[in-house]
């Protein structure tokens, strides 16, 4: 079967779910918060058969906070990378780990280091630091009295 | 409280903690365990034991710094962190380098791919009651590439080797001729550990249909690496998205059958010798050239995205860097394959005995460094 | 008169008989040591004395010198009480043993009887130590040990009644003597027992692989992980006096005991022992362990029924 | 605790002639085999624990030294290594293993991380500066990230340098 580009998945997606749009400049598919379930419960299935989800990844943007899915298929040799913006006043996004398994420990993990709360999560408790541990150590206005910064040069 | 209750006596499940500190964690791994005498009823991991925050440290650091940090993450297969990070800054950069470089790093990373399935068929065999002997002949072994390493870059463990646009230091014919030494060496000795260890009988008892993960399950828990193929998924990044220049090279990937720990530990053994088939063809083909390119101390990247993976010997090891345009990445992620195949040890340690636990642990091979990072 | 010497000799003999489980059981534990790290292709301890053969002493010095840690919730009398319990079947085991053709500190005409119920005493103390720690390794350590030894108590016993068969007699000294012309061994229905012997007897002492009741890897040191010190030095003793009472009692039962052609009887025998001690080390540090389900299938399924066929087959052929 | 203090009767001992001489000899003795056995904990956190175990595999053999005798239980060691970087999470671990190595117990630093912090000193909200800063007194020191395998067999003859110079008032 021939490799699908990432241009053509994204096509293919868009066509079905015209809420999604594209990144600019990149191949990124940004989906909004309320759909995220079906557009993973219909890329996860033939014919785009994304059936692992490789990595969960948050990216605070000051203003708002990205989570960024990394998505591969074993059989099909292709991926694509779904985005998530959500807003600093309103953190909460649904939760996809009844479709992947992997998504359980790697929601939790952006738990714990942005405080984006996966509803629906089974689990949802810091996994890294310990469970009695104060705010979000990777955004970027997170401090810490015992935080000694790298004098620059 | 699921127990068997009768008038006067009842029997109740109890809770062992089993680690940060135990010899079979390998590492700081806690485990939970709900027990029903021997059996185990449920299994849940704690870990962030050795969690040091390398994804804030990268922010603070810019894209040269940070690869000696890369070292300390999969402390057993540093070459292998250090190829997957810069060949993610690289790609980052759309950087291109040369082609002994490529041949050259080739040559490392599968030593070290040796490297640490040595470790983790040592410690494999030793969590199996084995005490000590399997694991000293592994290091005994393990020495010796340890020593070539030690003889490029001068260290022992973290080699800060591999930099943005080739590799740190030429190897010399005297190096080749060291790795030329250490393949013919290394071949019987693999023939030995199957006599020692693999087709044991008690090994095989302890080891055989033993914590059994599915094709299906592998790949849903994104369960990567040998453990995936020791499941009967033949994938291989090597293969299947090759990078460097493992597509002109020619190798096997070993798959496993049933996806049990014995599986999974065979096909780290088959491995190391396809490593060694790889490490000689590409000493064969090494061409001649520079091996770094010219590149400045400071990388600045445009304002852009990406995600690299390679396969590292636990698995595929990804970079997710973001870069704002300055000498800092904005953001860095490690993807490490040892988190997410972590992950999926409850599911097959349920009414298994205790001694199973161990067995299972160990043919994952995971290692703390990767998962907290 | 005569009871005072009576008292002296027995003290004196008492005396040499603890040396000698002091001594053997510190060289045991250096040998081990040395067999193992040149199996690993090391060199085991070397700074100690001529290649660390001090080592044994040098440990035992540092172990009187530990702290000796009571665990505040432990059952204090049980937890005192183990390794006494653990170290004295071993040591009164030496009451019957063959060293020589006079050497025997005495014959009882009951001697192999005597050795199968000391050995069922030291699981007492084993689970014991696992109850009394009040720690939960230390509990499932003693309980697996409870039932491997148990478990393993009828093979070993019924491999001992095929001697005693053959010898026609339960005194040590009488087995002995019934090999004169032939040991044991070279009769085809006694190698077998000699091996279910073997392996049921490596059980009784918790050895790899049948280590269970410690197992390192997963019980972080089994029925004795809370014990420091001398208590714990005491449970290694008894260990190594353990390995060589069943490596002697093989020798006798089944090598001839003493008896040997030039040298004196008491070196043939220590030969033999230690001879046996060396392939329980070699044994030792080759395989892995098995699991409890596993270990309890051997002896219930494999061995037993191997015993009693054995049984039977030599009751068969005395008669015939 | 001084050595002395567990030979039964010193005063006495110490009065009679030639005493004075038997509680050193046998004083000397115990010290002796307090530095010969050294058992360390089997205990990695990181990185240094793979050089741990090497220094105990074949080509480095800490055994030599009598020191070889890796134990699991913290009740049965008398030196913990801390071999990797500590964490915030872990500190309470360290302190309670600790409390729980009998008397006399020695500890050995190794590696930058369990020094100080090492390379992760800046920018870290989660590693904890050093094994000094949980409370627990440090033996020796070994640095180098991580220390090769000799360095923490030089740290260990070190060790027993510093037990055989003890004084009696010193431990």
């Amino acid at each position: 079967m021939k490799k699908m580009r990432p241009d053509e998945i994204s096509a293919i997606i868009k066509s079905k779910f015209p809420q999604v749009t594209e990144e600019a400049g990149t191949n990124y598919i940004i989906v909004p918060k309320e759909s995220i379930l079906e557009v993973s419960q219909y890329i996860k299935n033939p014919p785009l058969a994304l059936d692992n989800l490789h990595c969960i990844t948050g990216i605070d943007r000051k203003e708002k906070i990205e989570v960024v899915y990394t998505l591969y298929s074993i059989g099909e040799h292709h991926g694509v990378t779904l985005k998530v913006n959500l807003t600093l006043e309103d953190l909460n996004v649904a939760s996809v780990s009844a479709i992947w398994k992997s998504a359980n420990w790697l929601e939790r993990e952006v738990y714990d280091l942005f405080g984006v709360i996966f509803s629906g999560h089974p689990d949802l408790r810091r996994i890294l630091n310990p469970y009695d541990w104060q705010g979000y150590p990777l955004r970027k206005n997170y401090s810490n009295p015992d935080f000694i910064a790298k004098p620059r040069m | 409280m699921d127990a068997t209750q009768t008038k006067d006596m009842y029997t109740e499940e109890f809770l062992i903690n089993m680690g940060p500190q135990h010899p079979s964690t390998h590492g700081v791994l806690s485990l939970e365990l709900k027990l029903d005498g021997e059996t185990i009823r449920g299994c849940t991991p704690h870990i962030g034991y050795l969690h040091r925050s390398m994804e804030k440290i990268a922010e603070n650091r810019t894209f040269t710094q940070f690869i000696p940090f890369t070292d300390r993450l999969d402390y057993v297969a540093s070459m292998n962190n250090n190829l997957g990070y810069v060949m993610a800054v690289e790609k980052l950069l759309n950087l291109e380098i040369s082609e002994r470089a490529k041949y050259i790093r080739v040559i490392i990373a599968e030593l070290n791919r040796i490297a640490s399935h040595l470790i983790a068929t040592g410690t494999f065999a030793q969590d199996l009651g084995a005490f000590a002997t399997p694991l000293f002949y592994c290091f005994r072994e393990r020495e010796k590439i340890v020593e070539i390493f030690d003889q490029i870059c001068g260290n022992r463990l973290t080699y800060n080797y591999m930099r943005i646009g080739g590799v740190m230091a030429d190897l010399s014919g005297e190096i080749i001729e060291k790795i030329k030494e250490f393949i013919e060496y290394m071949r019987p000795k693999i023939d030995d550990y199957d006599e020692l260890i693999t087709y044991n009988v008690i090994f095989l008892a302890r080891s055989k249909h033993i914590g059994v993960l599915s094709k299906e399950m592998a790949i849903n828990y994104s369960v990567t690496g040998p453990n995936l193929r020791g499941s009967g998924v033949k994938w291989d990044l090597r293969k299947d998205e090759p990078y460097l220049v493992y597509d002109k090279l020619e190798f096997d990937v070993p798959v496993g059958e049933n996806g049990d720990a014995w599986d999974r530990y065979k096909v780290r053994i088959e491995e190391m010798r396809q490593s060694l088939r790889i490490i000689e063809q590409a000493i064969e083909s090494l061409p001649q050239g520079d091996v770094t390119v010219k590149v400045g101390r400071v990388h600045k990247p445009s304002v852009s995205e990406t995600y690299f993976r390679t396969e590292n010997p636990r698995g595929e090891l990804g970079f997710y860097i973001v870069g704002d345009g300055s000498v800092y990445p904005y953001r860095l992620k490690i993807r490490s394959p040892s988190f997410s195949n972590l992950a999926v040890l409850p599911e097959l340690v349920k009414d298994i005995k205790v001694a199973d636990i161990v067995c299972v642990l160990g043919s994952f091979d995971v290692l703390m460094g990767e998962i907290d990072r | 008169m005569l009871s005072i010497l009576t008292i002296i000799w027995a003290l004196i003999v008492g005396i040499i008989v603890l040396g000698f489980i002091a001594a053997s059981a510190m060289f045991l534990i250096w040998w081990e040591r040395k067999v193992s790290a040149h199996i690993q292709s090391r060199y085991g301890p070397m700074r100690v004395g001529w290649h660390g053969v001090l080592q044994s002493v040098a440990d035992a010095v540092k172990l009187l010198l530990k702290e000796n840690i009571i665990p505040a919730e432990a059952d204090k009398l049980v937890w005192w009480l183990a390794p006494f319990i653990a170290v004295v079947p071993p040591v009164m085991a030496f009451v019957v043993l063959p060293f020589g053709k006079n050497l025997i500190v005495k014959d009882l005409n009951v001697g192999v009887l005597y050795l199968m119920a000391l050995s069922s005493v030291s699981v007492i103390g084993i689970f014991m130590a696992g109850w009394g720690s009040n720690n939960k390794y230390s509990l499932i350590g003693g309980m697996r040990s409870a039932a491997q030894i148990i478990s393993y108590e009828l093979p070993l016993i019924l491999s001992m009644i095929i001697v005693a068969m053959q010898a026609g007699s339960l005194s040590m000294q009488k087995i002995v003597l019934a090999q004169a012309g032939c040991w044991n061994i070279f009769h085809p229905n006694l190698a077998i027992a000699f091996f279910v012997y073997l392996t049921s007897a490596t059980a009784e002492i918790n050895r790899v692989p049948f280590d269970i009741p410690e197992a390192e890897s997963e019980l972080v040191a089994g029925f004795h992980t809370e014990y420091s010190g001398m208590k714990f030095a005491m449970f290694f003793i008894g260990e190594y006096t353990n390995l060589f009472i069943i490596s002697a009692i093989a020798a006798t039962l089944f090598f001839g005991g003493w008896q040997g052609p030039v040298l004196p009887g008491v070196v043939w025998f220590l030969i033999k022992s230690y001879g046996i001690v060396f392939v329980l080390m070699w044994v030792r540090w080759t395989f892995p362990r098995l699991r409890v389900d596993q270990l309890m299938g051997f002896a219930w399924k494999v061995l037993t029924p191997i015993s009693f066929f054995n049984l039977a087959l030599t009751g068969w052929l005395l008669i015939k | 605790m001084a050595v002395i203090e567990k030979i039964p009767c010193a005063k006495i001992i110490e009065k009679v002639p030639g005493g004075g001489f038997f509680l050193t000899t046998s004083e000397s003795i115990l010290k002796w085999g307090k530095e010969s056995s050294l058992w360390p904990m089997t205990f990695g956190l990181a990185c240094c624990a793979i050089e741990m175990i090497a220094t105990g595999a074949p080509r480095f053999d800490i055994d030599r030294f009598g020191a070889g005798v890796f134990r699991a239980s913290p009740r049965q060691c008398d030196v913990m290594v801390v071999a990797g970087t500590i964490c915030v999470k872990m500190n309470d671990c360290i302190r309670r293993l600790y409390a729980q190595m009998p008397e006399p117990k020695y500890v050995i630093a190794m590696g930058n991380c369990a020094i100080s912090g090492g390379i992760f000193y800046y920018d870290t909200y989660s590693v904890t500066k050093g094994t000094e800063s949980l409370g627990i007194n440090v033996d020796v020191f070994i640095p180098g990230c991580p220390p090769r395998p000799e360095n923490l067999l030089f740290g260990l003859m070190k060790l027993q340098e510093k037990i055989r110079n003890e004084k009696n008032a010193a431990r």
